[in-house]
């Protein structure tokens, strides 16, 4: 079961607040295909918007990447530079 | 308007170019005479990326009529080194790295040489004043201080 | 394909890394030779000029440019009628996320005038003057409407609404009436009120900071050709080619295939040039005429009329026990995001609080739409604006405490396993190696005259990995070329041909950089957000180490041995296969040569999206003298202490952090967008928009601390950002140490200064 | 740039026939006059070339004082070590005119003609009792440079006028002077506050003669007599310091503007004003106040 934390200003326009979720899937494509089941329209804004940190290490696009059992999932917005 | 017959010398070469009064001699070298090393950064003065000499005298080449170039002598970067082998200075500020995206580089370079020529021997304070209308967003100035005071050590070096 | 390095041993004994030599590309710029934006012609081009709004808000009823087409020279005149109506969607070209629809309204306006410098009309002709006189003649007739600059203004209920369409995301209820605030950001983490209940001192206040431009000495420019079978040629500076072709076809509504983008030499950029504002309006020129078309702004343009970054306004609270322990953060940020909504709070919400572990904190961004030009990114954007209130929050607390500012932060600082607020975890990060660096530095010590004052601050800066290609070639004498597809801001060729130089073992100087166009390399994501060493150096490695794997195979053919009995040291192929003793070593010269027999050409190509990019740290020190009479400030001594993760070329490393400094010296002291009654800037141009020259500052003294990040081979971090961040703070608390006070807004300028001193001596 | 016809006159007559034709504008270094052509500000039908008239270019000393002309460029000045001796004010002046770049170009002439309230070579040229020698269409006449300007961008000259050079008068023994200006950075700013002291000491080093001249406080440069008269018979000992400062605060007229407030232009024409004075003081002589 990964361990999944959204930022607070996310999860208030589509979860109506909830910010972290436990969520059984192998890859993060899978995981936000579960997550926009559970709140629709939320997998679409994941992946335009959020950049994705697993396990401490940051991961821009990452749908391929694979998770552990207990993989800390975040979702951050995408960052620009300058 | 007519568009009056300049000649001049530039880099040591005698030129003749036909230019609208309101020409500015930047715009003459970069559009006459196709030497776009000196550069437009501003347009009014206040950065020096426009730099040449003009009989010995360093000055910004956008606030100068190019009818006024009219029987002068006039430096640009593309004079500084001599056939391939580059002024001590062109050498000092690419080893000290005194150079990132290096569009003010040719006025400071030239800024540079007319500062060599009147003292060769300044101290930091006096390259930090001189080169002050010469502005850098790249590199903070140090490296390009160093590299100028480096090159003034060797020139003097070689003249001895 | 997505080449993952899971855990590689990061190397040390390196030959290359590390040293100085010139850059490849050096030369060119120091005769005056390399080509910039302004410096390229296409035989029988058109100056093309835009002609921009003078009022700061206002709706367009009709543009008649009748008048305009009659000038004698005028091959074409284009309003925002000529360019599709490109519906909202969001695009990762350059920067996270734009919304085309927006872009393409700064590019040109539509219906309405958002700021004063909006581009509302273009045209060609074959002279300057007659562009001028058709810009005269075209006559547009506005319906003025109120406008708001000021960020808290545009907050307020009954400001004028910029955008009917626009609703506040990120609320818990969808707000029902559309408003300037485009987004709001919220990091929250434990129980604020528990945390300030614990604390013993609190640390308050409001901060203000004016909007700053990137200051880039060369102007936006571009030469554009459409040809008559519909292939777009674009010529120009940018941080990114591929940006340029990704968002140009979007704006125009053409195929990707159907652009080719030539990057030129680019004369600074510092985030400024990874959007688009010239390039599509010269090629819809250049269809319209049929000739190629040149544009070039001028400096009053591009103050006007490019991103300058946001003006803000902050609110911090922060409180620690008496031991020194943070244990609450407030912070609210509020900034302009100009025209069009998209301002950097969300990276400032992210890093404002990321050097500290604090168990307690709530971040509030709110990203609000104002009648000044559209911001774009502007080095670790939103980062330094958010240092500048947090770091002088910190810097009171330690005043309150009695505790040495520099042993507060190593007291709360990250570290390894540390949760940074935006949620991941750090590791291999050199954060405290800084702040130890700075404490023993000499300047640390150093003692003090009259009106003088030390300032000490911190910064961060993610840093970004991202899509990358990069394609080494050996040629017929053994010499290699190493193409990519990143535009050179700062020495990267360098970098690029030293780390290829590395894996294949010979010297660099037989390694040519280039940079190539979007037709002949694979796509890359532009340069900025200290990613091109990092991400770009991954792909020119993996591409160097395919090419050593095909030279080694080629070697084994030759000498009819198994490929294990191949290594490669040195830039040759050795043979360690008993029965071939003395098999002499085969040198990338002598494998070029005999190329055609052994299978043909020697090439690789590497695409990769680079993940694990490591976060950059750095700490600034800042001592200032304040003449009390003239309030004017001279920065007399400044250290830098950044964590490089391994410097591949520490020149160039160094003038990042040096140049990081200055800019974000020059942003303390003197740079400000100022905007009169009407909403038009009062200072375009670099008399009034006064950056640092040579004689305002001292050398800048850097310390870089190499903590390897374990995902790169060599160790690369992000360098180019992380610089900008602390020196805001920096300087706002050398000059709150050196008269008493601390100055809650930027710039701290003489005037001001003075105001401070008379005010406090009126006690 | 709008169009306009350039002549380039080799006699000062003929420059003044030029320069009487409507819409007609002198050129000597440009730095102002091309900055207003490309903003528009400027919109001439002809611009007269000064430089190549005998005279409007160098300094020579004539009658113990020298005489400066017209188009000479502040670098020049700053080369000419006679000059820098007997005026170091007017010579910083000139001095600190925009960048090295710029003090290749700019004139004492241009700068005072430009009628810029900020302009840095004007307080010392007032301070120093300086007069300009104007040519025009019905001849030459003379006349103190504070009669120049009347207001920002403009100048008491008629059409056809132009400046030909600026005399500076002899110097008595003990006679120097200084000029101070405030600017944000350390250079290439307009001038937020200028202040320009000329003093004469007698042997005992009690000052006998002392003018002082402010800058960007009033819509012209200002030669303030009550200032004058605080110092005059004194050794600038600090009461004298302090009264100073009170004239020159009470003499200031200044705007709000980008560069600085009403209120911190006042403070600081006090404060230069103190200074360049100490520094006069110094330069002619007297003990370090």
């Amino acid at each position: 079961m990964a361990h999944v934390v959204a930022p607070a200003d996310a999860a208030a326009q589509f979860t109506g607040g909830v910010a972290e979720f436990d969520i059984a899937a192998d890859t993060v494509r899978r995981l936000i295909a579960e997550l926009d089941r559970r709140y629709p329209g939320f997998g679409p804004y994941l992946d335009r918007r959020m950049a994705v940190a697993i396990d401490g290490e940051i991961h821009q696009d990452a749908w391929t990447s694979p998770l552990k059992p207990d993989s800390e999932v975040f979702f951050i917005p995408k960052i620009g530079g300058g | 308007m007519s568009r009056q017959h300049i000649s001049t010398v530039v880099n040591g070469d005698p030129v003749e170019f036909l230019a609208d009064p309101g020409m500015t001699m930047l715009d003459a070298l970069r559009d006459e005479l196709g030497l776009t090393g000196t550069k437009e950064g501003c347009g009014s003065g206040d950065c020096g990326a426009c730099s040449v000499i003009v009989d010995g005298r360093l000055v910004c080449s956008c606030l100068m009529l190019a009818a006024e170039a009219d029987g002068k002598r006039v430096e640009t970067i593309e004079g500084m080194a001599q056939g391939s082998r580059l002024h001590p200075l062109q050498q000092k500020f690419l080893e000290h790295a005194a150079l990132q995206c290096g569009f003010c580089t040719p006025g400071l370079l030239v800024a540079s040489k007319a500062l060599l020529d009147a003292n060769p021997d300044p101290t930091e304070t006096e390259v930090r004043y001189w080169l002050a209308g010469n502005l850098c967003r790249c590199t903070g100035y140090d490296k390009i201080i160093k590299a100028v005071l480096d090159a003034a050590a060797d020139m003097r070096q070689a003249r001895v | 394909m997505t080449d993952t390095l899971d855990r590689p041993d990061v190397q040390t004994d390196l030959k290359i890394v590390g040293t100085r030599p010139v850059r490849p590309d050096g030369a060119d710029k120091v005769t005056g030779r390399a080509v910039y934006g302004a410096d390229f012609n296409l035989a029988g081009q058109l100056v093309g000029k835009v002609l921009r709004s003078p009022h700061a808000h206002a709706r367009i009823r009709s543009i008649d440019a009748r008048k305009a087409r009659a000038v004698p020279g005028v091959k074409a005149v284009i309003t925002g009628a000529d360019l599709p109506d490109v519906a909202t969607e969001f695009h990762e070209g350059g920067e996270a996320a734009s919304n085309m629809r927006d872009m393409a309204l700064n590019v040109m306006a539509r219906d309405a005038v958002f700021y004063e410098g909006h581009a509302v009309a273009a045209v060609a002709a074959t002279s300057a003057a007659a562009a001028d006189a058709a810009l005269e003649l075209i006559q547009v007739d506005y319906e003025l409407l109120n406008h708001v600059t000021e960020v808290e203004a545009a907050m307020s209920p009954d400001a004028p609404v910029l955008h009917a369409h626009l609703f506040t995301e990120g609320l818990e209820d969808v707000p029902s009436l559309p408003s300037n605030v485009a987004r709001r950001h919220k990091i929250e983490r434990g129980d604020l009120d528990a945390g300030f209940a614990q604390a013993d001192v609190i640390a308050e206040g409001r901060y203000v900071t004016q909007a700053v431009h990137q200051g880039y000495i060369e102007p936006h420019a571009c030469v554009a050709s459409w040809g008559a079978d519909g292939q777009c040629q674009v010529w120009c500076s940018s941080q990114g080619q591929f940006m340029v072709r990704t968002y140009t076809a979007k704006v125009l509504g053409l195929e990707t295939s159907n652009i080719r983008v030539t990057p030129l030499e680019i004369g600074g950029g510092f985030g400024g040039k990874t959007v688009v504002y010239l390039e599509p309006l010269a090629l819809a020129l250049s269809r319209e005429s049929g000739y190629p078309v040149k544009m070039v702004m001028t400096r009053e343009e591009v103050f006007r009329a490019t991103g300058p970054t946001s003006g803000s306004v902050m609110h911090v609270k922060m409180g620690a026990k008496a031991d020194g322990t943070i244990v609450a953060a407030d912070v609210e940020l509020k900034f302009q995001a100009g025209a069009f909504p998209g301002s950097p709070v969300g990276a400032a919400c992210m890093t404002t609080l990321s050097c500290y572990d604090i168990p307690n904190l709530r971040i509030i961004g709110w990203d609000v739409v104002t009648n000044t030009p559209k911001v774009a990114a502007y080095r670790a954007p939103g980062a330094p604006i958010a240092a500048f209130a947090v770091e002088q929050a910190v810097d009171d607390l330690a005043r309150k405490l009695g505790m040495d500012p520099v042993d507060l932060r190593i007291k709360n600082g990250a570290r390894d396993g540390v949760k940074a607020p935006y949620g991941p975890t750090f590791a291999n990060i050199g954060y405290l190696d800084c702040l130890e660096a700075i404490k023993a530095c000499p300047q640390y010590s150093a003692p003090l005259g009259p009106n003088q004052g030390r300032g000490v601050a911190a910064g961060f800066w993610f840093n970004v990995g991202g899509e990358s290609t990069a394609a080494v070639h050996l040629n017929d004498d053994g010499t290699v070329v190493v193409t990519n597809g990143n535009p050179d801001i700062g020495g990267s060729r360098a970098s690029m041909a030293m780390m290829a130089a590395e894996v294949l073992g010979v010297a660099v100087e037989h390694v040519r950089p280039v940079v190539a166009d979007t037709a002949s390399i694979g796509s890359s994501m532009l340069t900025g957000g200290s990613r091109t060493t990092f991400a770009t150096g991954m792909a020119v490695i993996q591409a160097t180490e395919k090419i050593v794997a095909e030279l080694k195979r080629r070697a084994a053919l030759i000498w009819d041995v198994p490929g294990e009995q191949v290594t490669w040291k040195d830039g040759a192929a050795h043979c360690a296969d008993p029965a071939k003793e003395g098999a002499k070593p085969l040198t990338l010269k002598g494998l070029a040569g005999q190329s055609a027999r052994t299978g043909g050409p020697i090439s690789a190509s590497v695409s990769l999206n680079a993940q694990g990019a490591g976060p950059g740290f750095g700490v600034h020190l800042c001592d200032i003298e304040i003449d009390p009479e003239t309030g004017h400030a001279t920065v007399l001594r400044y250290t830098v202490a950044q964590d490089v993760g391994r410097a591949i070329h520490p020149s160039y490393v160094e003038g990042q952090m040096q140049g990081g400094a200055a800019q974000g010296i020059g942003w303390a002291l003197n740079e400000e967008y100022i905007f009169d009654r009407n909403g038009k800037m009062e200072n375009p141009g670099f008399l009034d928009y006064r950056v640092p020259v040579a004689s305002d500052l001292p050398m800048i003294d850097t310390i870089m601390i190499e903590v390897p990040n374990p995902r790169h081979p060599y160790g690369v971090k992000g360098v180019g950002e992380v610089p900008i961040v602390p020196p805001l703070a920096a300087v706002g608390n050398a000059v709150r140490d050196a008269i008493g006070v601390r100055i809650l807004e930027l710039p701290l300028s003489p005037p001001r200064i003075r105001a401070t001193l008379d005010a406090k001596a009126a006690g | 740039m709008a169009q306009f016809e350039y002549l380039a006159p080799t006699t000062a007559e003929e420059a003044a026939r030029a320069l009487s034709a409507p819409g007609a504008k002198a050129l000597s270094g440009g730095t102002d006059l091309l900055v207003q052509l490309k903003s528009g500000r400027a919109r001439p039908q002809v611009v007269v070339d000064l430089k190549r008239i005998a005279g409007m270019v160098g300094v020579r000393e004539e009658h113990g004082g020298f005489v400066i002309g017209g188009a000479t460029c502040g670098a020049l000045l700053g080369e000419h070590a006679a000059l820098s001796r007997a005026w170091p004010g007017v010579v910083e002046g000139a001095n600190l005119i925009g960048s090295t770049q710029v003090q290749g170009r700019a004139s004492l002439a241009g700068n005072l003609c430009n009628a810029s309230p900020a302009a840095d070579s004007v307080p010392c040229m007032i301070a120093g009792r300086a007069t300009c020698v104007i040519v025009g269409p019905n001849g030459r006449r003379e006349a103190p440079v504070e009669s120049i300007c009347t207001g920002p961008g403009q100048t008491s000259l008629a059409p056809g006028e132009f400046v030909y050079e600026i005399r500076l008068p002899a110097r008595p023994p003990r006679a120097s002077d200084a000029y101070l200006r405030m600017i944000p950075r350390t250079e290439m700013d307009i001038a937020v506050v200028g202040a320009g002291v000329n003093l004469v000491l007698d042997a005992a080093g009690v000052i006998t003669e002392a003018h002082v001249a402010l800058g960007a406080v009033a819509p012209t440069a200002l030669l303030v007599a009550e200032a004058s008269q605080a110092i005059v018979g004194s050794k600038l000992d600090e009461a004298a310091l302090g009264r100073l400062d009170a004239a020159a605060r009470a003499a200031c007229r200044p705007i709000d503007d980008k560069r600085g407030t009403v209120d911190y232009r006042i403070k600081v024409a006090g404060v230069l004003a103190r200074r360049a004075a100490a520094i006069a003081y110094q330069r002619a002589g007297g003990a370090a106040a």
